[in-house]
């Protein structure tokens, strides 16, 4: 599959403060998680991919072309940016109606999909009423809605779930799924490591301007050789299978949890573990209750490598 | 649940909570200790008033000071009846001089007018409006505050600049004249005048505080209110002088909150401005019909801000 | 506390009914029927609760009156209708109201913070707006300070703060008075996942061994999950829920969710084989080729995984989680706000 | 092509935004400000001494309040945020991420301010005219070309607000501080400085040689202004370059929006 951003060396200043010092990177198709601590800059990167900025250094192209004022682009690509703004005197209809219009679609046509859109975000009742009468998480469906109501290929959206009631929240993530479903791309950047992880397992993490990590996090965990993996283990006769396991080579360490039941394994193999565990527990008749490795997620991966 | 140690520990708070803590009080320090923050609007909005009032003063002293010498020159002299007339003469002389201090007083606060506006809406315009901006009373209304005392508090924070500007430069100069004055006469003499020199000045503050707290409360950025006030400020004088002129009436102009004080300082000082003509109930009336309409405004805004809209 | 859907529907067993002899030190808030209406809208309608002393979890989709309930909790508003109590007090005199604010501590959602101050200066100004000394606000105001790691920057303006910086100095604030009560509001928005863990780990010290009653309202339900121990959902002005997070999202004894690599499908067909029932995920709908696993219930007869194991061993899969099925808070919320919102229909 | 797509972009944004103009605060406190002068042309006109012309009185008060006052004031203070407002309200990105030419952006918001301008304007002068009716019948030729001033007036100080608006950060300020400031100081200080400033050249479309015949301002008589054809072409000249200023500025900066 090719990529559909790349980005060669890319830095941007604001005067002497650094929205993004050196990045390379290639995003390719489906769901992107862009994580990374705050002033990481994400945004940065995210207003480099929609071409509200230029680049001081480096390059970046999406779909192949220059973000800045590229209008084909922008036929193919839809931001939901983060500043919480609208024009305040309209309806959302009206407001997705009048964007849409700029995208391109003749009057009717433009109603049409500003209505579904707003109901595809969950705003149906509301979509007549004043954007400025929204509570805060109305608002950010109505940037989403706009984001999405021109049928793009790539939906870029910078922290979309900011705002948001639980309710919402799973709505957006499935709208986010459904896009995904119908082929097309999302970045999207999110503080809130485990949503973004239920919807994609590709991530790019960023980091002090810089790319730290990137691809499938599993993949990614296993590069981080520092941390040996930690998977819980729960078993009726955890003694048995502590034992057992210590017999097994790629086993680093194996301790017991106060409970009795628990047992934590650290191991720096962590693929031959749950390659060889079936066969290592089927033997060892301990019961097995849960195996869980908790370094494995999103959330752990980020921990060992932002510190 | 991950392992977490918090080697800094908690620790209960053993002491008392009053009941009668100088709430309001500490509030308008608050505030005054922001504004101090910065030096350089501070240098522009003080310069003009501080060189005024370093002129008034001198001037007083000087006038004074001319009286002194005549009057070393005139005891000098040791015939009775001469001296009866030196004494006269001076006793006149120094009557007319000292009837001229708040004059001179006068005077330099209304030229002072417009920069003492510009001062009180500079400090005083962001108060409240920047709290509802930035929803800062949300923090001060989860104390045990009433809507009473906060407005307290942030009138106490423009009274203060509002002092600085206005009851400052009156109670150096009055100061000047009581130091320079022959055998502290015009403390001894006047004291009914400075008492009313400084009322004079406090309620001039206290009405243009309520102005400019009132504008700042129904604003939400500090420049509006800012413009606001200036905007209210002049439209109530000029409304008053074109609806006089209109209906030839000179009464109109109690709309306007410089006539008003006009006629309280005549009637205060005796010192006419030829322009007023209506009595001075009336400009009192006036002027606490003003006073309780920006209460009124600032309470209705002050109960919004409380239920945390 | 016993859990329980819909106390109203319970006849009053839960909560506790007033002047039980058995009934353990007063909770610090108690709600009986409160009613809080704004003109003819009801924000509030009849809200029963007890909260239950540690870290308390407030949860609510937006509009459902969570806003006023913590206006009411404050001694902003006076009730409509119906009994309150907190901190022992009873918020219907102008008096008392205020009284409340000194045992009840606030962190507001949005950013609050007046460019110009410094940390020191507006948590002591704040502690002495509630009555502390003037020494005594000092002292607090660097001890709340050094409990929220907030370290040299405490004599810097606001103005440069981080957003991490400002959530932790307004936790500050809000325990300056070290009031009984903690009302916290989205106090983990806009932190990146290392602040989030930061704030959640003072929150949870703060609930669980300061011994502070903290109300804990956030849209992020793991963050409810991580440090609260129950919680009371709010859902179109009553309380539908209350009740233990533990026992509202008990593991079930039978369901396992189980995940292997590319084989997710032959093992689900083996153990389909030998009697397991199989099924997809409902939280997550599946997308493409899934390889998040699916959910197996064990056959009559079996507690363990053992089996499990020995079949993947079998077809040579790799297992990567046995986990039994457990409620997500996020489900039984959403039951919540689903249930209530048939009732409505 | 690329101005076919400019000139349907900038008039769907105009379709956007003349509802905008039209119904937001601004408009209302501009409204007021275009009423002001010619109340005081009205007062002016009943009360004042009997011995003035109509026409005499509509070509002074025309010059002073019209052409010196309104014009500049309201075109800057509508014109500054053409877009700025959308950079200051951090809106730009919308439609800065749609397949519009970005100048049609200034272009439709800079025409949907004008609209509202000439309208303003139009109605103040011929309040004003009205007012002077009231001594005399004024020609309906100064009318006229009153209005063509006050017309050209508004684009050229709009069109120049607008592109400081967008250059500026405090555009506002120093829109005001030139059309007030400096033009008032250009012009009073003898030299050819005045030869630099808007007023000038639209005194000359209002005078159109007629200049010393209605006992003006000595300061304005005895200015040398030009024949109203020529300072046309300079005005559409100025306007043609300022237009091309704005919409390059537009397509090449970068909107650095606070968070």
């Amino acid at each position: 599959m090719s990529a559909i951003v790349e980005a060669e060396a890319l830095g941007r200043w604001y005067g002497e403060v650094v929205g993004l010092g050196d990045l390379t990177v290639s995003i390719e198709p489906g769901i992107t998680g862009l994580v990374g601590p705050n002033g990481a800059g994400k945004s940065t990167f995210m207003k480099l991919m929609v071409g509200e900025l230029r680049p001081h250094r480096g390059s970046i192209t999406v779909l192949g072309h220059r973000p800045f004022g590229s209008r084909p682009l922008y036929r193919r690509l839809g931001f939901c940016p983060q500043q919480d703004a609208l024009y305040e005197h309209q309806s959302g209809r009206a407001f997705v109606r009048d964007i849409m219009r700029l995208a391109g679609f003749p009057r009717k046509e433009a109603d049409r999909r500003a209505v579904a859109a707003m109901e595809r975000v969950g705003l149906a009742e509301a979509m007549d009423r004043k954007v400025s009468d929204y509570s805060k998480g109305m608002r950010q469906r109505t940037r989403l809605a706009q984001a999405v109501a021109h049928d793009p290929e790539i939906i870029v959206a910078d922290e979309p779930l900011t705002g948001l009631d639980p309710i919402a929240r799973r709505q957006t993530l499935e709208l986010f799924r459904a896009l995904a479903n119908d082929g097309k791309s999302v970045i999207l950047s999110s503080h809130v490591l485990h949503e973004v992880e239920s919807l994609t397992d590709t991530m790019v993490l960023i980091h002090r301007g810089r790319l730290l990590a990137q691809g499938n996090v599993r993949d990614v965990r296993r590069l981080i050789n520092k941390h040996p993996s930690r998977v819980h283990l729960k078993a009726r006769d955890p003694r048995g299978l502590a034992s057992r396991l210590l017999d097994e080579p790629y086993v680093n360490a194996v301790s017991l949890s106060g409970d009795g039941e628990g047992l934590l394994v650290e191991t720096l193999d962590v693929g031959t573990f749950h390659q060889r565990f079936a066969a290592v527990a089927g033997e060892a008749d301990a019961g097995v209750r849960s195996l869980v490795s908790d370094d494995a997620s999103l959330e752990a991966v980020f921990d060992y490598l932002v510190g | 649940m991950r392992a977490r140690t918090h080697t800094e520990i908690y620790r209960p708070f053993r002491g008392a909570i009053s009941a009668s803590a100088a709430r309001a009080s500490t509030l308008a320090w608050s505030g005054v200790r922001v504004g101090f923050k910065r030096k350089l609007p501070m240098l522009f909005l003080f310069a003009i008033p501080l060189i005024a009032t370093i002129v008034g003063a001198f001037q007083i002293q000087l006038k004074f000071d001319a009286l002194s010498k005549e009057l070393s020159f005139i005891t000098a002299d040791d015939a009775d009846v001469q001296a009866k007339m030196a004494n006269q003469f001076v006793a006149n002389g120094l009557a007319e001089l000292l009837g001229s201090v708040e004059q001179i007083i006068l005077t330099t606060l209304g030229t002072l007018q417009f920069f003492v506006v510009l001062a009180m809406g500079w400090y005083g315009t962001g108060l409240i409006a920047e709290d509802k901006r930035l929803r800062a009373h949300l923090l001060y209304f989860a104390r045990p505050i009433t809507r009473w005392t906060y407005l307290r508090g942030k009138l106490g924070t423009v009274l203060f600049w509002g002092s600085c500007v206005v009851v400052g430069p009156v109670t150096v100069m009055c100061g000047t004249a009581v130091f320079a004055s022959p055998e502290w006469s015009f403390l001894t003499d006047r004291w009914q005048l400075i008492l009313k020199l400084e009322g004079y000045a406090l309620l001039w503050v206290v009405v243009h505080a309520l102005l400019v707290l009132a504008v700042s409360s129904v604003c939400r950025l500090r420049n509006q209110a800012l413009a606001g006030l200036f905007g209210i400020y002049f439209l109530m004088s000029i409304a008053g002088e074109l609806l006089a002129w209109l209906f030839d009436s000179a009464n109109w102009r109690l709309l306007s909150l410089v006539r008003n004080f006009e006629r309280l300082s005549e009637a205060l000082f005796g010192i006419a401005s030829g322009e007023v003509t209506w009595g001075l109930e009336a400009s009192l009336w006036a002027l606490a019909a003003f006073c309780g309409l920006c209460l009124v405004v600032l309470d209705a805004q002050i109960k919004k801000m409380e239920l945390g809209r | 506390m016993k859990s329980s859907h819909a106390p109203t529907a319970d006849g009053g067993t839960v909560p506790a009914a007033p002047g039980r002899p058995s009934s353990p030190a007063p909770s610090i808030v108690r709600l009986r029927g409160l009613v809080k209406s704004y003109g003819d809208v009801q924000a509030l309608r009849g809200v029963d609760m007890d909260l239950p002393p540690g870290p308390v979890g407030l949860l609510g989709p937006n509009g459902a009156g969570k806003t006023t309930l913590i206006s009411l909790l404050l001694g902003l508003l006076e009730p409509t209708a119906g009994e309150a109590s907190v901190a022992g007090l009873t918020p219907t005199t102008r008096k008392s109201r205020v009284e409340i604010r000194k045992r009840v501590g606030y962190m507001p959602e949005s950013d609050c913070l007046l460019p110009g101050m410094t940390a020191v200066e507006l948590v002591s100004t704040l502690a002495r707006l509630t009555g502390l000394g003037k020494q005594d606000a000092m002292t607090r105001a660097h001890e709340v300070l050094d409990y929220v790691e907030l370290e040299e920057a405490r004599y810097r303006p606001l103005d440069g703060y981080s957003t991490g910086m400002k959530q932790r100095l307004k936790l500050a604030q809000a325990l300056v008075h070290d009031p009984d009560l903690l009302l916290l509001d989205e106090p983990t928005n806009g932190l990146d996942p290392k602040g989030r863990r930061h704030m959640l780990g003072l929150v949870e010290d703060l609930g669980r061994n300061q011994g502070k009653n903290v109300l804990l309202c956030s849209h992020l339900l793991p963050d409810v999950e991580r440090t609260c121990d129950h919680v009371v959902v709010i859902v179109e002005g009553r309380a539908v829920l209350q009740g233990s997070i533990a026992e509202l999202t008990a593991a079930e004894a039978t369901r396992l969710r189980v995940q292997t690599d590319e084989r997710d499908g032959d093992l689900w067909r083996a153990l389909e084989e030998r009697g397991y029932r199989c099924e997809t995920p409902d939280e997550e709908p599946a997308m493409g080729p899934t390889q998040r696993g699916f959910l197996a219930t064990l056959p009559d007869g079996r507690s363990d995984a053992d089996e499990i194991c020995a079949i993947a061993a079998q077809i040579d899969a790799p297992l990567l989680q046995i986990e039994p099925v457990r409620r997500s808070l996020e489900q039984v919320f959403l039951t919540a706000v689903d249930g209530r919102g048939e009732d409505q229909r | 092509m690329y101005l076919l797509e400019l000139l349907r972009g900038a008039w769907l944004i105009y379709r956007m935004h003349l509802g905008t103009v039209v119904g937001s605060r601004r408009t209302i406190a501009a409204l007021v400000l275009a009423a002001v002068p010619v109340v005081i042309a009205a007062l002016a006109a009943h009360f004042g001494p009997d011995e003035i012309e109509g026409e005499t009185f509509f070509v002074n008060i025309g010059l002073v309040l019209a052409l010196g006052f309104s014009v500049p004031l309201l075109s800057v203070s509508l014109g500054v945020g053409v877009v700025a407002s959308e950079a200051e309200g951090r809106t730009i990105t919308y439609p800065f991420t749609r397949p519009i030419p970005r100048a049609s952006l200034f272009l439709g918001r800079w025409l949907a301010s004008l609209t509202l301008l000439a309208f303003l304007v139009g109605s103040c002068v011929l309040g004003m005219a009205m007012a002077a009716n009231v001594r005399s019948t004024v020609p309906e030729e100064y009318v006229f070309q009153c209005l063509v001033a006050c017309l050209m007036g508004v684009t050229v100080y709009s069109l120049g607000s607008a592109v400081i608006g967008t250059l500026f950060k405090r555009g506002l300020v120093i829109a005001l501080g030139y059309a007030f400031a400096i033009e008032v100081l250009l012009s009073i200080l003898p030299g050819s400085g005045r030869k630099l400033t808007l007023q000038h050249y639209l005194r000359s479309i209002f005078l159109d040689g007629r200049e010393g015949r209605f006992g003006i301002d000595e300061n304005i008589a005895t200015t040398l202004l030009i024949p109203a054809d020529d300072a046309m072409v300079r005005l559409w000249v100025t306007a043609g370059v300022l237009l091309v200023l704005g919409a390059y500025t537009v397509t090449r900066k970068q909107f650095v929006l606070s968070s």
